[in-house]
């Protein structure tokens, strides 16, 4: 199982602050990508638009990852979509 | 030493500056501080901020900050404190100290932290007034402020 | 609003900070600080500082280099306070508080005010450490650092 | 009667921290520089020389004058010898 979260703008544009996934087969990796494409008819075009837009970024297991394409999956693992941030 | 903290409710700058001035021997001979206020927002006295946060991740990045800081001067203590949740005009946001033997270290210090927060924190800020909404980001002014420390 | 004093007397940052803040409308988003503190001498705990001014000239000293940050930042509110007399080491020596809308003024003042408060400020300054007793002067750094602001 | 004031190391190097002028005719101005003249036998050599160091600076009713040369003194008027100065 993956947990799957959405903050901030991100969050009101998919309309919901996480989404759970279980892959089918039980214990083999998962690709970041594949994640997206399965994520992709839960959003709708305008959700999985602003999910992909140049400026979010992508943390797994609180740690940012460069783009969804290399990076593997396993079950346990926290995935978060971050759009840009701003403190102080 | 060094004091991180993330929180909803309110902070007490003078519990946090005896507490950091506590920790601080006979060389320490500079303290530099920045208290962040939340303004008014189009002159409404009504508006209001809402911080949101990734607890855990948050943390660490403004403590990858901190330990920046502690790499580029020498600091003999550092406490950023944040808060987060909905804040009003003229409510604490934000505090940072900083203590050093010398002046120098220490106002580097302090507004370096500042600075990198704005752009580096992983916090999220949505501006309420006059009954619209919107989220903030980052001006460009903070952008290169926070260039402005590569290579310094 | 400006707040300039010369005492022999401690000061308290927290009853300093709440003034201040009283000062300040919903506008004001930043307040920088610095408090300087005694350093030990050579590492002897035992050292002290000797602090002297010219009643008057002193005063209006700090007075212009308050007048020159106004001049230079937008600034909400300005407090310095210097110590005079006799203070050992960890002891509180001089407080500078400066408000403003935003965090660049307010940091960029509070740190000409320090820098400045070591070049151009009549105070004079003697060292006892050791039974030995010297007069400090700003150093080489300090004189640089006041300079660097000259044209920015 | 013209007050003159010494400060810090001036005030050791003088061994006094105030002295006292009053000029002969009353009424008239005088030179800075015929005052440091007069003051020249109150301090002896040593004193004399650490007053007109280079890096003291005269100030007269708490301003600060270029040299001695030009300024005109009246009664009353505060005169001040300040060695290098540093707070902070």
């Amino acid at each position: 199982m993956i947990r799957v979260l959405f903050f901030a703008s991100l969050r009101e544009a998919v309309g919901m602050d996480a989404w759970t996934y279980s892959p089918g087969s039980a214990g083999s990796s998962l690709r970041l990508s594949a994640l997206l494409a399965a994520l992709k008819p839960a959003l709708g075009p305008e959700g999985y638009a602003a999910l992909t837009a140049e400026n979010v970024r992508i943390a797994v297991n609180q740690e940012f990852v460069d783009g969804p394409a290399r990076v593997d999956l396993k079950s346990g693992d926290e995935v978060a979509f971050l759009p840009p941030v701003t403190g102080g | 030493m060094q004091r991180i903290r993330i929180q909803t409710d309110d902070f007490s700058v003078d519990g946090e500056w005896k507490a950091l001035r506590e920790q601080l021997d006979a060389n320490a001979g500079a303290v530099a501080a920045f208290v962040g206020l939340v303004r008014e927002v189009q002159g409404d006295r009504g508006s209001s901020l809402e911080l949101e946060h990734y607890a855990g991740m948050t943390e660490r990045s403004v403590a990858a900050i901190v330990a920046e800081a502690e790499r580029r001067w020498r600091l003999a203590a550092v406490t950023v404190i944040h808060r987060v949740g909905r804040l009003r005009p003229t409510d604490q946001i934000v505090l940072v100290l900083t203590a050093s033997a010398h002046r120098s270290d220490a106002l580097a210090a302090c507004e370096f932290i500042i600075d990198r927060l704005k752009t580096d924190a992983i916090f999220w800020k949505r501006e309420t007034a006059d009954g619209d909404t919107r989220w903030v980001e980052a001006t460009e002014q903070d952008v290169e402020r926070a260039k402005g420390w590569v290579g310094r």
